[in-house]
């Protein structure tokens, strides 16, 4: 058991920082969105699926979609 | 049984986020350590009430509901989480517009340029 | 990866790194000496747990919890949605869907049929969301983005949900305060969770916990269809006063 | 009257549900759908202060779950005042807003009226952030309102420094909830005697940052110079008048319960006084030297917060004059930073400029009555509730034995004093004869300068009759606590009739 809490710890913590330290903002809105399914991960390993649920379809699926509207809107090309 | 549990993750989302703020200079991307700050706080949350050994606190048969109080999962951190997370998704909305009109207007969203653009 | 970044490493970003740095630090000692992870801390959760059921009739103690016990969070947190979606409304006008020039066969067909299979799912994740995990918020974005396929594909002379969304919407805020109202009138407290609690587990149950959620349901679809029509419309925004 | 507690919460939500509707009539009937409910909640408002200052505190149930399980609004008389002026000025900003916003403008004010009373009322840590969120939101789009350049850096930088301190401020919470198991504000605080040293630090300075952005305290406010000049004038009179006042009520409110036990007080006091003079003198010294009329009266708002500040730390060791200081300053900067925003405001943008010398030609004569008392009341002359304030808040420190403070805060009042005046005279020696956009505005700058007379009046009678102002303070902990609930009665776990 102690092992897939390590995995789920590690992706979200490498995710996260890919997200906050990487060039370019496509790149690291999706890392946002994987560090999100990680978190929704987490959440399901801390017995809260009602947070697990708000977590991906909220973070994971909603927010980036807001951030790559906003993107296309200001008419980047995932640079 | 594992050092490396979800307070270490919480806090070290915590740190990259606020990191992530005041080294950007890009506000999309300060919008994204700010989404990474409040992932982090609200991992930290539901941490703080979770017990090991214990199960969601969804009381679905009759014997659970007798005898709930030592077998579930504290849900006031779920509750407040729950309510954070969605609140943090409008903060998101309205940031993210203001970024979309900063574009439009200085053509740029580097929150630097800001100050000699609009000085 | 670092170096090509736009980003100030002068004094002030090495400052701030080690006062994080150093503020982490103090953060993990205080949790793992104060709060110790894993522990039973409960105070009073243990009364929620004990009478949840019974007293509100929801077997999802979180969905109990949210509406019932601490349902002023969630009126806040449905204003807070609200003010959200119009201060999108100010910075961001409405127009054509960005990407109907692309004529994409692939979603021309799936707009047809999916995104009613993805409302359906959004209905029942709401309506279940007092029995099992689930609730307004999570189905009510799930319907959301049920209608985005909808909204991507929206021609220039094709009118979005404008109207219809807004009314929905404030109906549904104004519905959630006005059963609160009720519950002060009649039962002498704000957000008093009356009706017939029903076999705890059967859909039919918990009162009025159910209806609350259904009103946030259509609120949060509603409001997020708003916003996503803002982010995805082609809108130029005029210069206003 | 727990029931006209809630309505002045729920109503302006309601109304700000049903705007859009309104809205579809124009923006005309949204500004007046909004003035009457704000006339409402005023009236409303006064009802539950009279009755405060009569009988004895209130607390308000929800959900039907007694305090600890439910959640539970509480309501001292300062509360009730507090509660009170933040109505009357929305109001009066409402029909003074002119004729330039739309049905969304004021959509949002109601919400931000509504989150304004909650934040006021609230008995909850969790519920205290949910509408200190509504109140963050809700600004940051009204500061943004205009979506000129100028108000775009204001926006962006307002909104940054908020999310971070909000994230903080619920770090804070997380931490509290950790170690008490609670989220009720008494039962917290009964609780928190029995914290180490410091964890009491951390989470002290994790609220004081998460409230201290908002509230304008010193190292924090950088966002308020430049918010407060790019926002709409109603909004500017807002947020100096009743958002930077809530969030410090709401800051003081919390020390004052968690962090005041017999061994803190000392250490606490002095670092809110070290706080609030630097918040003062660094405020008024920049304000000196700004050309730009909105943006100086914005550095004379965090000036003010700093003698808020201070009047609190000295009330602390000497609540008869610090608390009564503290009420006396906040009642003058609301109405008369209120008056001064309303009127320059509404000034500045009809001869377009801000700058100092050109922005007066279209001062209207409500506009000079305003400039007129306004600054005086504003700077601390004899009759209005200013003089009174902040003799108060020098008597006190003097009776702290802080000299050398006194002798700062005097000279700075009068740097504070000369600028405000160059305002003054600025608009009395208009020679245009300007016309405002709509009679409301005419309307409420004159019921302004008569409320700024009217306390002056009373100030003078109550001081003759030696009316004791001492009950318009923050309810100390203990008395806290018994009146919410029996706290040692409630052990967990034992089966409450819910």
């Amino acid at each position: 058991m102690g092992y897939i809490y390590l995995a789920v710890v590690l992706f979200t913590g490498f995710t996260a920082a890919i997200a906050v330290f990487s060039r370019g903002r496509v790149s690291s809105v999706v890392a946002l969105a994987l560090a999100s399914v990680g978190l929704t991960a987490s959440f399901y390993l801390l017995q809260a699926p009602d947070v697990a649920m708000a977590e991906a379809v909220i973070s994971a699926g909603l927010s980036t979609a807001l951030f790559l509207f906003a993107l296309r809107k200001m008419g980047i090309r995932g640079d | 049984m594992n050092a490396l549990d979800f307070y270490a993750l919480s806090v070290f989302l915590i740190g990259l986020g606020l990191m992530g703020v005041f080294l950007n200079r890009d506000f999309v991307k300060i919008l994204i350590s700010l989404s990474v700050l409040e992932s982090g706080v609200n991992l930290l949350i539901v941490s703080i009430g979770y017990v090991r050994g214990r199960i969601a606190p969804i009381l679905f048969s009759k014997e659970l509901q007798a005898s709930a109080v030592g077998k579930v999962v504290d849900p006031v951190p779920q509750a407040l989480v729950l309510t954070a997370i969605v609140i943090g998704l409008g903060l998101l909305a309205v940031g993210l517009g203001m970024a979309v009109w900063m574009h439009r207007r200085f053509g740029t969203t580097d929150v630097s340029e800001l100050k000699d653009l609009a000085g | 990866m670092l170096e090509g970044i736009n980003r100030k490493y002068d004094i002030s970003g090495i400052i701030a790194s080690l006062v994080v740095l150093a503020f982490s630090g103090l953060l993990i000692y205080l949790l793992y000496t104060q709060i110790p992870y894993g522990q039973d801390k409960m105070l009073v959760s243990k009364d929620y747990i004990k009478m949840g059921v019974n007293s509100t009739g929801a077997t999802n103690l979180v969905t109990s919890v949210v509406l019932s016990f601490r349902g002023l969070d969630t009126l806040g947190e449905v204003t807070v949605l609200f003010a959200s979606a119009m201060a999108v409304g100010l910075f961001l006008l409405p127009g054509a869907g960005m990407w109907q020039r692309e004529e994409n066969f692939v979603l021309r067909v799936a707009s047809r049929f999916l995104p009613y299979l993805i409302i359906l799912i959004g209905i029942y994740i709401v309506s279940q969301g007092h029995v099992s995990p689930g609730g307004g918020f999570q189905g009510g974005v799930v319907i959301s983005s049920g209608l985005l396929l909808k909204l991507i594909l929206k021609r220039e002379k094709e009118s979005g949900f404008g109207g219809l969304v807004h009314a929905l919407e404030s109906l549904m805020g104004a519905g959630f305060v006005a059963l609160a109202l009720v519950g002060l009138v009649k039962y002498g407290s704000f957000l008093y969770s009356f009706g017939p609690k029903g076999v705890p587990g059967t859909l039919l149950s918990a009162g009025v916990l159910p209806v609350l959620y259904a009103f946030i349901g259509v609120k949060v679809a509603s409001e997020f269809v708003a916003i996503l029509e803002r982010f995805t419309s082609s809108g130029e925004e005029d210069e206003r006063a | 009257m727990t029931k006209l507690a809630v309505y002045t919460f729920a109503l302006p939500l309601l109304a700000g549900f049903l705007m859009w509707f309104v809205g579809r009539l124009g923006n005309r009937p949204a500004k007046a759908f909004s003035a009457l409910t704000s006339l409402i909640t005023t009236v409303l408002a006064g009802k539950v202060l009279l009755s405060l200052l009569k009988g004895s505190s209130i607390v308000v149930v929800f959900g039907g779950w007694r305090p600890p399980l439910g959640i539970n609004f509480f309501l001292d008389p300062l509360a009730g005042l507090w509660l009170f002026s933040v109505n009357v000025l929305m109001f009066l900003a409402v029909i003074g807003s002119g004729t330039r916003y739309s049905w969304r403008f004021y959509g949002l004010l109601m919400i931000l009226l509504a989150g304004l009373n909650g934040l006021i009322m609230s008995g909850d840590l969790f519920n205290v952030f949910v509408f200190f969120e509504i109140v963050c939101l809700v600004s940051f789009a009204l500061v943004a309102y205009y979506r000129k350049r100028e108000s775009i850096e204001a926006g962006v930088k307002y909104f940054v420094l908020g999310s971070v301190a909000s994230s903080l401020f619920l770090l804070a919470i997380a931490l509290i909830y950790g170690k008490t198991g609670t989220l009720n504000l008494a039962q917290i605080s009964y609780l928190s005697n029995s914290w180490p040293a410091l964890f009491k630090l951390v989470v002290f300075v994790l609220i004081l940052v998460g409230l201290g952005v908002e509230s304008g305290v010193f190292p924090l406010n950088a966002w308020l110079f430049d918010a407060h000049p790019a926002a709409p004038f109603p909004v500017s009179a807002l947020l100096s008048g009743i958002v930077i006042e809530s969030a410090l009520y709401v800051l003081l409110r919390l020390v004052g319960l968690f962090f005041l036990d017999k061994g803190a007080v000392l250490l606490v006091g002095q670092t809110l006084l070290l706080l609030g003079v630097l918040t003062f003198v660094v405020a008024e010294i920049v304000g000196f030297y700004q050309r730009d009329v909105k943006r100086a009266l914005a550095y004379s708002s965090a000036g003010q917060i700093g003698l808020m500040l201070m009047a609190f730390a000295v009330g602390l060791s000497r609540p008869d004059l610090g608390s009564v200081a503290l009420v006396l300053l906040f009642l003058n900067h609301l109405l008369a930073k209120g008056g001064l925003f309303l009127s320059v405001g509404a000034v500045s943008d009809r001869s377009g400029s801000r700058d100092l010398d050109r922005f007066a030609e279209e001062c209207a004569f409500s506009d000079k009555v305003v400039g007129l008392v306004g600054g005086l009341s504003l700077v601390g002359a004899p009759p209005f509730l200013g003089f009174w304030g902040k003799v108060a808040l020098v008597f006190g420190l003097l009776a702290i034995n802080m000299y050398a403070l006194v002798g700062i805060v005097l000279a700075v009042m009068v740097l504070e004093a000369i600028y405000l005046m160059r305002i003054s005279s600025a608009m009395l020696t208009a020679k245009g004869e300007g016309r405002q956009d709509c009679p409301g505005q005419a309307l409420s700058l004159w019921v302004l300068s008569l409320l700024m007379l009217g306390a002056g009046v009373l100030a003078v009678y109550g001081v003759k009759k030696g009316v004791d102002l001492s009950r318009l303070r923050f309810t100390p902990k203990q008395e806290y606590i018994q009146t919410v609930y029996d706290v040692s009665a409630y052990k967990g776990g034992v089966d409450i009739d819910g």
